[in-house]
């Protein structure tokens, strides 16, 4: 490889990296707080992008300008935190949590089911594209090579500012406070007057609309189509359980030698590049048993 | 006979009828009893407080093993049987070294790593494995002896009822053994293991070769009943199935394994058929209604029923001898 | 006793079950066929317009009093619920529902898993979308039919129009799903290259995941290695992905692609595919056909499928049709051949080897081997403002007959042993 | 120098900045129960779970029986003849107390036949007799978490007993009891080591029962033994008053 | 202050509390004594609504039996658990100022609050900046009790404090709780204790609490 094909390389990581970030640290965070590893979340994010693709199409079609794609996105992510995440977390896992962490994950695994085939009964089968938001932010021309400002320059931006807008809000913010502690000890915080529902409602909501975010800046780039959330979740609980459980900072660590592994591999090995993410996991684990980030719960005897 | 023995037992006694009786379910429930045998391996973890969302692996290891295997001459369902379970084991014990040192969601999520690992060697070495087509398996001799369709499937179906039943037999004695005892400790206090000088590790990996053995029979099981192995034998999504059947049926409980898979397949496959494009939101919402209404599964709600019998009983039996 | 003597009375009883002779046929109430069809999963975009176009031809058949005044009754089997869903249903449709004829399937695997199960269940079955060419090649089938082409002549086809359109580029590069159909296609491809035009040096192979949501990298690659020719078999969302990407990143205006499938893409991409993109259709399927439009049948068969939908037929649809077609020429010209009684399964069978029909493109025949001879069409996109999507122009469609692997052979081998003079002996229909 | 059942040597270890052992020497005789006693955070656990191979010292070594054990893992110790009971029970919550000890005792038997029943077991009686001895055999067949924490402790005791060990190391065996029980476990609890040829090493806040169940005293401070002697010395003298046992209440 | 009527209360099928029945006066300070198992903690985590409470639970004359739990400490309830529970990633003054903050106190209420708790437990202001993860056990009990006093104005109720602490530490704990009674005369105290010597200076009333029910005798009340 020649220094500028590892450039090259190393543009394309970066860029799939800041959008498997964006799916996973929404992941990351519930499963933080809730403690559970929500199966559902590749739904969410579909949603995410076929919401986006869907009413980015008609409304652009009606001769909106294609500048709203944007705050479009940010639409779609609300609608899906709101509409889907709130209720998902009142009315189902409410309900479970004191229930072993099997039955949780399997209640989100029946969400997931049910979601697949709602998005099919509202969406239909066939591919939506509305790549309005790609196209109008153009091309730069590197090393002779035509990149798209969106995913080599926006996506990564979005990725690092949510990163950072994460971790200030959990760690300046009141909310953000209340946040750290009930996932640190629920009962604890109730017993000082933290209202524990309304803090995973919150962080549910949040999450939610993080996968939908994802979904919708993922839509500008491929097709939606049934099945993308299937294929993003085991991605996703692939890098959760690399970074260390609930690590922000971990997902984006992780997310970043995914994509850099994965576009290598294109360059270096194609055959390996749909097994780097595994591979990537299997050696951190190998090497650190509780995630890059996660530290060694203490066994108190 | 206790009242909770009586549906296992006339459960039993169906199945063996179903052949002459009920052929339309046949095929139905010789698939229900492989999956059934691959579950059990998944509900003997969940005893040992361990979910495993890779145990497809095992399944395909196995169906792929047969597969290869009835490509040579010696094809023969025993043999068949024989080197699935073989190489399932053999798989467990790699495999195993490396999970059993894991807990919760990582070991969860591992298992899923290696399955997923697995799924992704099936896909791509498609020279050697057929692809994402996957491999036939030929209609296999049974003791050398070769069957028409007929006859090998009713043959396949006691093949799996027998194997059902002895090897739900066999783990239910290993729960009870020392050794099936010790493997349950994992799941509420392996401090208390270690000091009792034993390896957690070890006894979880015993627990777990079995249960890829388990699986292993499942697969070639069903890999026979099919005619086919594709890479979906090993894909994430039917590990979750098996996971999900465990609980449906009754987390950790042997017999609930067997419950559950009946009960899956007969909704998924008349789901298909009544509601071609809406099938996964019915078991969806099937799962869902039993975690939340019998958070015990089938097995949990008969228990719960049988008791309520039982109960009935005692009490007019004691009425009775009040009586006299 | 009771468990083996109970076991070998099943057995025996079985046996004589299967071996009854099957009787002389009365005329049914209704010709019962199962079609298996992706309802779920990606291919879902095949799958669904195809069911709805069954759905509509039968009703047409019906109302035009049924074939041979028996009814036509279909029921359909989701294949994206898996293989042994798929498998279950099928045998249910079989032997507990009765089907007659049994319609399967668009994915390979699935044709390579139901036919050996058609032929144990001793059903018709009529292979009306899949195309691995391996089946007939691999095996013998008294029951299976295919009633349309296999990957053979319909990659040796866009082999022959790419040397004619093209005749002179040096590199190639291919970016296919990594799965069956991806790979075998370019096998086929490659293996027909090296043959007709050995001097084409293959510069990248690219397989990435099926269903991958990015092609970034091996865009950036493709961009800086700057092929001549850029080859992919995808389809679905995976080409829709593929191309806009490419698109977006100016890498189709540096290369000629060559997208044997994309004949069913071509509306759902609208503007995005630009002009002089090499498709192909999978047959002669195409619903702009130079050699069919204007013919009463076909133009109100794409109205009415347009009317139903909202959407132009693709090659599916027109697989679908084909399909149907042969099954109603089948039974036909059994009643016909038996005197106007209604045939037997034999009867129908019969009259299937060999047999010519036509669907909406050129005829098709059914081989000894079972394998049907379709002609297949390629096209070049070219910008269409009345439409909103690209339509085809510099249209060559080739008949079926040279291009499919003679009885008997495998495919490949045949294929190594072509030479370059067989693009010459190939002539295609142009049209001006 | 060979009657040292147990003998630590210059042990260290810290965590983060705070020092948990610093130098620590001590030996253990056979048959001489010693009483543990120091402040909170005096590094009086960390000792017990460095002897057990639970976390490995930085520095020093562990003779058991003369032999170095530092490096072992628990269960190698444990196989050795060093069984521990710990402040809070460690059971096997969703067995009954008699399946704890019949666990135990397939433990320490290593039965592997998969078809034998663990209640079939020939060690059944004896599981019996020790939980008979530490007053529990009423208790037998009910799941432990229904049981008191007493019971539950001295549970946790007959389960480290069935063992076998030569050694017994327990964690403040008597905390969380209310101080009426707790002469009274105590006086079983003896009396079945004394039994069963177990000497017994226990930490304990409770300077009555040091008094009357210690055969020696070692009194922890800063990570360190600071002084060892009978009860009867150690619990006089001016600095434990002062650092340990505080002044109002002695 | 605090009335608990017929409270029963299961756990895991098992009765912890069986038709209890206490009732406490306002700026009592109360011993809950028993053995381990009795329900003592039970009965406080009751009073935090962390049970499924059958009967009913009065603070300050209000049924808060179905209150939500996190509503509780606003009506000055705090509570200290058995095993400290500290946010380890907070600070130790953070620990302290954090349930001002969710009441919503403004800040000079809240600098009040935390003078006067400093004033009572002076070796807090010590570690004011050290993470919560690092204070040793006892230290973390003095902070698990500076905490509950931000929002505990009305209702103090202490579980175990004594538990796992050197008698050293111990006493300099009864003596800040002997502080708090000089600098505050109207608060509620509550404090169980399996080992009832060790409160005799403080409570002045005590409850033995057996099987879940209070036993009629108390023999240790001064």
């Amino acid at each position: 490889m020649t220094g500028a094909t590892i450039l090259l390389a190393i543009f394309d990581g970066v860029a799939y990296a800041a959008l498997v970030f964006m799916v996973a640290v929404g992941l990351t965070l519930i499963f933080g707080v809730l403690r559970i590893l929500n199966v559902a979340h590749g739904s969410l994010y579909a949603i995410g992008a076929y919401l986006t693709a869907s009413i980015g199409g008609a409304i652009f079609a009606m001769g909106w300008s294609p500048v709203l794609a944007f705050p479009l996105m940010l639409v779609s992510a609300a609608l899906v935190g709101v509409l889907l995440g709130a209720p998902m977390e009142r009315l189902l896992l409410r309900r479970i949590y004191h229930r072993p962490e099997v039955l949780q994950l399997l209640v989100t695994f029946a969400v997931f089911m049910i979601l697949e085939d709602v998005q099919r009964l509202v969406w239909g089968n066939q591919p939506y594209f509305e790549s309005s938001a790609l196209a109008l932010l153009g091309n730069v021309q590197v090393f002779g090579v035509y990149y798209t400002v969106y995913q080599l320059i926006l996506l990564p931006l979005v990725a690092i500012a949510t990163l950072i807008g994460l971790r200030l809000f959990l760690r300046r913010t009141l909310t953000g406070k209340l946040i750290t502690a009930v996932t640190e000890d629920r009962e604890a915080a109730q017993s000082i007057g933290i209202d524990a529902d309304r803090v995973y409602l919150l962080t549910f909501v949040l999450g939610a609309a993080l996968a939908g975010l994802g979904g919708a800046l993922a839509s500008p780039t491929t097709s939606v189509l049934p099945g993308i959330g299937a294929e993003m979740i085991v991605l996703s609980f692939a890098v959760v359980a690399t970074a260390g459980l609930g690590q922000i900072e971990g997902a984006a660590l992780t997310a970043l030698m995914i994509g850099l592994g994965r576009s290598f591999a294109v360059y270096l090995f194609p055959e390996l590049q749909v097994l780097v993410p595994y591979l990537i996991m299997l050696a951190v684990l190998l090497i650190r048993p509780e995630g890059l980030f996660g530290s060694p719960a203490a066994r108190k005897i | 006979m206790s009242v909770r023995l009586i549906l296992p037992a006339l459960a039993i006694v169906a199945l063996a009828l179903v052949p002459p009786l009920a052929p339309f379910l046949q095929v139905l429930l010789t698939l229900a009893m492989a999956k059934g045998i691959a579950v059990m391996g998944v509900t003997l973890l969940l005893r040992a407080g361990q979910v495993s969302f890779g145990h497809a692996l095992f399944f395909g290891i196995a169906a792929y093993g047969a597969a290869f295997l009835a490509a040579s001459p010696l094809d023969d369902l025993l043999l068949l049987l024989l080197a699935g379970a073989l190489g399932a084991g053999i798989a467990g014990v790699l495999v195993g070294l490396f999970v059993v040192r894991y807990r919760g969601i990582f070991f969860g999520m591992l298992n899923l790593a290696f399955s997923m690992i697995f799924w992704s060697i099936l896909e791509k070495f498609y020279y050697v494995t057929g692809g994402a087509d996957g491999l036939r398996l030929p209609r296999p001799s049974v003791a050398f002896i070769e069957m028409d369709r007929g006859p090998y499937e009713v043959l396949l179906y006691y093949a799996s009822l027998l194997l059902a039943i002895a090897l739900g037999w066999f783990v239910v004695r290993f729960l009870a053994s020392p050794v099936g005892q010790l493997f349950q400790t994992v799941k509420t206090n392996e401090t208390r293991l270690e000091y009792l000088g034993v390896s957690a590790r070890r006894t979880l990996l015993k627990g777990y070769v079995l249960s890829a053995v388990l699986c292993g029979v499942g697969g070639v099981l069903m890999a026979a009943a099919q005619g086919i192995v594709t890479p979906s034998y090993a894909y994430w999504i039917r590990s979750g199935e098996m996971v999900f059947i465990a609980v449906l049926g009754g987390a950790g409980s042997v017999v609930g394994a067997f419950a559950g898979s009946i009960a899956y397949e007969l909704v998924r496959s008349y789901a298909a058929a009544f509601a071609a494009d809406a099938w996964q939101m019915v078991l969806g919402g099937f799962l869902l209604a039993i975690i939340l209404f019998a958070p015990g599964g089938l097995v949990g709600i008969y228990a719960a029923f049988a008791d309520r019998i039982g109960a009935r009983r005692a009490k007019s039996a004691s009425k009775k001898e009040a009586g006299t | 006793m009771t468990r083996t003597g109970l076991l070998s009375a099943t057995i025996l009883g079985a046996a004589l079950a299967l071996s009854a002779p099957a009787a002389a046929q009365d005329k049914p109430e209704s010709l019962k066929i199962g079609i298996t069809t992706f309802l779920t999963g990606p291919a879902s975009v095949f799958g669904v317009p195809a069911r709805d176009a069954a759905e509509m031809l039968i009703e047409q058949i019906n109302a035009d009093g049924g074939i041979g005044g028996v009814p036509v009754e279909a029921s359909f089997i989701d294949e994206g619920a898996g293989g042994e869903a798929l498998t279950t249903e099928y045998r249910r449709q079989v032997e507990d529902e009765g089907a007659d004829v049994m319609l399967a399937a668009i994915s390979s695997g699935n044709c390579t898993q139901l036919a050996p199960l058609a032929e144990d269940l001793q059903v018709i079955n009529l292979m009306w979308d899949c195309g691995t060419q391996r089946i007939f090649e691999e095996g013998d089938y008294t029951y299976v039919f295919r009633t349309q082409a296999n990957a053979t002549p319909e990659m040796l086809a866009s082999v022959l129009y790419l040397l004619r359109q093209k005749p002179d580029f040096q590199t190639i590069a291919v970016v296919n799903q990594d799965y069956a159909w991806g790979r075998d296609s370019w096998d086929i491809f490659s293996t027909a290259l090296k043959a007709l035009k050995p001097d084409v040096e293959i510069v990248g192979e690219f397989f990435p995941a099926f269903g991958a949501p990015d092609y970034s990298t091996e865009i950036s690659r493709l961009s800086a290695m700057r092929p001549d020719v850029i080859l992919s078999t995808s389809w679905g969302g995976d080409l829709d992905t593929f191309v806009q990407q490419a698109a977006q990143r100016g890498l189709m205006n540096q290369s000629t692609f060559v997208l044997p499938l994309a004949e069913s893409s071509l509306e759902r991409l609208g503007t995005a595919l630009p002009d002089a993109v090499i498709v192909g259709a999978r047959g002669d399927h195409y619903f702009q056909h130079p050699e069919m439009v204007g013919q009463e049948g076909f133009d109100s068969f794409v109205a009415d499928f347009r009317d139903r939908t909202g959407a132009y037929p693709i090659y599916s649809v027109f697989h679908m049709a084909q399909a149907l077609s042969a099954l109603e020429a089948a039974y036909e010209t059994a009643i016909e051949q038996n005197g106007v009684e209604w045939p037997t399964e034999e009867q129908v069978i019969a009259t299937l080897e060999g047999m010519e029909f036509q669907g909406f493109g050129r005829p098709v025949t059914i081989r000894a081997d079972h394998q049907g001879v379709e002609a297949q069409l390629l096209g070049t996109t070219t910008t269409d403002n009345d439409l909103g999507f690209a339509s085809l122009t510099d249209i060559a469609i080739y008949d079926g007959g040279p291009l499919t692997t003679p009885v008997g052979e495998n495919s490949i081998e045949w294929i190594e042993a072509l030479d370059p003079s067989f693009v010459d002996q190939v002539t295609p229909t142009t049209f001006d | 120098m060979s009657d040292a059942l147990l003998e630590a040597r210059g042990l260290e270890i810290r965590f983060g900045g705070v020092v948990a052992a610093d130098d620590v020497n001590l030996r253990i005789e056979e048959g001489r129960n010693l009483a543990i006693i120091g402040p909170n955070g005096a590094g009086k656990t960390t000792f017990l779970n460095i002897c057990t191979g639970w976390i490995k010292p930085t520095r020093g070594t562990v003779l058991f029986r003369g032999k170095d054990v530092t490096r072992l893992a628990p269960r190698d110790i444990v196989r050795r003849g060093v069984a521990r009971a710990f402040q809070i029970p460690q059971l096997f919550t969703e067995h009954t107390a008699m399946e704890n000890m019949l666990i135990a005792a397939s433990a320490r038997t290593g039965r592997q036949s998969p078809l034998l029943d663990m209640h079939d077991m020939p060690e059944r009686e004896e599981m019996a007799r020790l939980l008979e001895m530490v007053g529990c055999d009423r208790v037998a067949d009910r799941p432990v978490v229904e049981l008191s924490e007493g019971q539950r402790k001295l549970i946790d005791i007959a389960v480290a007993l069935a063992l076998k060990p030569a050694l017994l190391l327990m964690d403040e065996p008597t905390s969380g009891v209310a101080s009426s029980e707790k002469f009274e476990i105590m006086e079983i609890l003896v009396k079945a080591l004394g039994r069963a040829d177990v000497t017994a090493v226990f930490v304990e806040h409770d300077m009555g029962i040091v008094e009357n169940y210690a055969d020696e005293v070692a009194v922890w401070n800063a990570g360190a033994v600071q002084m060892r002697g009978t009860p009867q010395e150690i619990l006089k003298h001016p600095d434990v008053i002062r650092d340990v046992i505080g002044e109002e209440i002695a | 202050m605090l009335r608990i009527e017929n409270a029963d209360v299961f756990i895991a099928n098992v009765p912890i509390l069986r038709k209890l029945n206490v009732d406490i006066a306002d700026s009592d300070t109360v011993a809950l004594i028993g053995r381990n198992g009795a329900g003592k903690t039970t009965t406080l985590r009751s009073v935090m609504g962390f049970t499924d409470v059958r009967g009913k639970v009065f603070i300050d004359g209000q049924d808060v039996t179905r209150m939500k739990p996190s509503r509780r400490p606003s009506l000055g309830v705090g509570y200290a658990p058995e095993d400290r529970r500290l946010f380890s990633g907070f600070t130790v003054e953070e620990n302290i100022t954090l349930p001002g903050a969710v009441a919503k106190l403004d800040r000079a209420e809240v600098a009040a609050r935390l003078d006067k708790i400093y004033t009572i437990l002076p070796e807090l202001a010590e570690m004011a900046d050290r993470p919560a993860g690092a204070v040793s056990g006892g230290q973390g009990k003095m902070v698990a009790l500076g905490r509950a006093l931000m929002v505990g104005t009305r209702l103090l109720m202490l579980d175990e404090p004594f538990q796992g602490l050197a008698p050293a530490l111990a006493q300099r704990y009864a003596e800040a709780l002997g502080k708090l009674r000089d600098v505050d005369r109207d608060v509620t105290l509550i404090i169980t204790e399996s080992n009832p010597a060790l409160l005799k200076t403080i409570a002045r009333r005590t409850l033995v609490i057996e099987r879940g029910e209070i036993a009629e005798a108390a023999p240790e009340t001064a």
